[in-house]
């Protein structure tokens, strides 16, 4: 037994799974992983997890499953060819060492990695900088509409208000009875609500009068002083003096 | 500058990553034998037109930035903030007012303003404190500053519109007061 | 060493009292206008041969003691804290092949990761998320940050040591694609 063989087997514990395991008895074969014999490699990992057995170390399932392909993958080189069998026992062999060439492309670029001036280890950056500031300010604007406009919404708040209301031309409903009391008094045939407005009435005044004069002869009518008639909605409106 | 020799590049790099200033012996504990006064005389000589010194001070070497540079640390970025509404009323009644306590402030806004409000103006530069009125409790009374006249483009501040012009301009139209006076009640919330 | 002109001692002070390294905006941003590339590069040069060195890591740039000195700086401090050998497999595994999915990590190195690793590099602050791979299920994927640059001394990804190499020998492609490679090459031989 080598010396290799000793340390791999002390080392059980230290192995990261199966492929780890296989990396590092494959680089004892000190070649190249592209000349590596997989079969080999196959048989020294079958005798490592046999050793391991008879030591009654724990193996992990994962160790037990990869031995298990392992032999498989060793009767597969071994017996003549099957031409049925896909992928063939080659393929599968050159896979695992594509495998293994990966794993050992990443364990030694980490290790590269590892061994450059790592700051804070081999670089040291200043340890007591004076730093720097942003200092946020604000920088207030106003325009002087704003400022004008603000003024005036004030003034306009705390004024004196004084409610004035325009002067209109209205009559009113005393009025309108009043006048179409008169003129009913001398109408015997119907005439409609339109005869009983002031002459040349106009604009808001005719609407103020009419608007009265309706509501002067429903009342009248009330009073039963007044007949009125009306064809449909909105048809104008007669009135005559009650029989 | 001089090339720096071992010891001189020794130096200068225990000195970059000290947590604090070094005296002599403390540096000589790391960088071994040699003079070091002489080096830190040179190092301090080379440094001397950099934007990094190296500097003594009761004995004990450190870097530093150099302290004419020390502007640069700290950058002041400013960034444009309009007035609130608060802000802009308060201002304006000052403006027209001035001198003018903040008991009368308030007696012409209606409204409370709140203590940011008057700081907020004299941080702007348009607002400064004028005296105190003779009243009991002598309270503070504010005015405008020349620095106001200049934002508002204004010559003095008899060139601020008069009521009768505001008028002119319907800025006094009461249509949307009550509009107005809740929108002012929101914005003092907010401040 | 040349002596520095007002914007070079300016970049030299901004650069010297910053707590982290700085990408040539943030740096102009404090100094003003001017060509700060060309400054930092005759900068980088001045003191290429000091004990403290100016340089970049990822477009960010900083000062630093030079490496050769670390035996006289290292006393009083302590180890960076080791990194176990999945860390270290796992933190190159990302570097070379970013972006990955832990899936794809735990196939190249033929076993789990354990929580936590990849949680160590995340807090080192070396490895991020870096979005999800849109195949089912969207996997996590991680790639490294500007502080793994900046820890391990590279300037970009590119400096990683000998990924030119690697990405020759075809030895950061899948095994799949490999295989398939090989294939072709060895078809073309038959032919």
């Amino acid at each position: 037994m080598t010396e290799d063989d000793d340390i791999l087997k002390l080392d059980l514990e230290g192995w990261e799974g199966p492929l780890d395991l296989l990396l590092a008895l494959a680089r004892s074969q000190k070649v190249d992983l592209k000349q590596i014999s997989i079969l080999a490699l196959v048989e020294q990992y079958l005798v490592f997890i046999e050793q391991a057995r008879s030591l009654r170390l724990e193996l992990a399932a994962d160790y037990l499953v990869m031995a298990a392909w392992l032999a498989y993958l060793k009767s597969g080189l071994l017996l003549p060819r099957d031409p049925e069998v896909e992928p063939s026992p080659e393929e599968l062999a050159l896979r695992l060492q594509l495998r293994l060439e990966r794993l050992n492309a990443m364990r030694e670029a980490g290790a590269r990695l590892m061994a450059r001036d790592r700051l804070g280890r081999d670089v040291f950056r200043r340890a007591a900088p004076e730093g720097l500031r942003t200092v946020r300010k604000a920088r207030w604007t106003a325009e002087i509409y704003d400022l004008i406009a603000a003024y005036g919404r004030i003034s306009a708040r705390t004024r004196p208000v004084m409610h004035v209301v325009h002067d209109r031309q209205v009559m009113t409903l005393e009025a309108a009875i009043e006048r179409v009391s008169a003129l009913i008094g001398s109408t015997i045939e119907w005439a409609s609500i339109e005869r009983f407005l002031p002459d040349g009435a106009s604009g808001t005044f005719r609407k103020s009068a009419l608007a009265s004069s309706f509501l002067a002869a429903l009342e009248l009518a009330r009073q039963g002083r007044v007949e009125l008639a009306q064809k449909s909605p909105f048809a104008p409106l007669y009135l005559r003096a009650s029989a | 500058m001089t090339p720096p020799d071992d010891l001189a590049r020794a130096v200068e790099a225990v000195l970059f990553a000290a947590t604090e200033p070094m005296p002599a012996e403390a540096i000589r504990a790391h960088v071994g034998e040699g003079d070091i006064a002489a080096v830190l005389e040179t190092l301090a000589a080379d440094y001397a037109g950099r934007g990094i010194n190296l500097v003594e001070r009761g004995g004990r070497w450190h870097f530093q930035t150099a302290a004419d540079l020390a502007h640069l640390l700290r950058r002041d970025r400013e960034e444009a903030r309009k007035l609130s509404r608060a802000g802009i009323e308060t201002l304006a009644i000052i403006a027209y007012h001035e001198p003018v306590t903040r008991a009368e402030i308030e007696s012409i806004r209606g409204v409370q303003i709140s203590k940011g409000t008057l700081d907020v103006l004299m941080e702007a530069g348009w607002v400064r404190p004028a005296g105190r009125r003779e009243v009991p409790g002598r309270p503070l009374m504010f005015a405008t500053t020349p620095g106001f006249l200049d934002h508002f483009g204004l010559e003095s501040r008899r060139d601020l519109p008069g009521i009768d012009d505001l008028k002119a301009a319907g800025l006094l139209d009461p249509v949307d007061l009550a509009f107005d006076q809740l929108a002012v009640e929101k914005d003092d919330d907010d401040d």
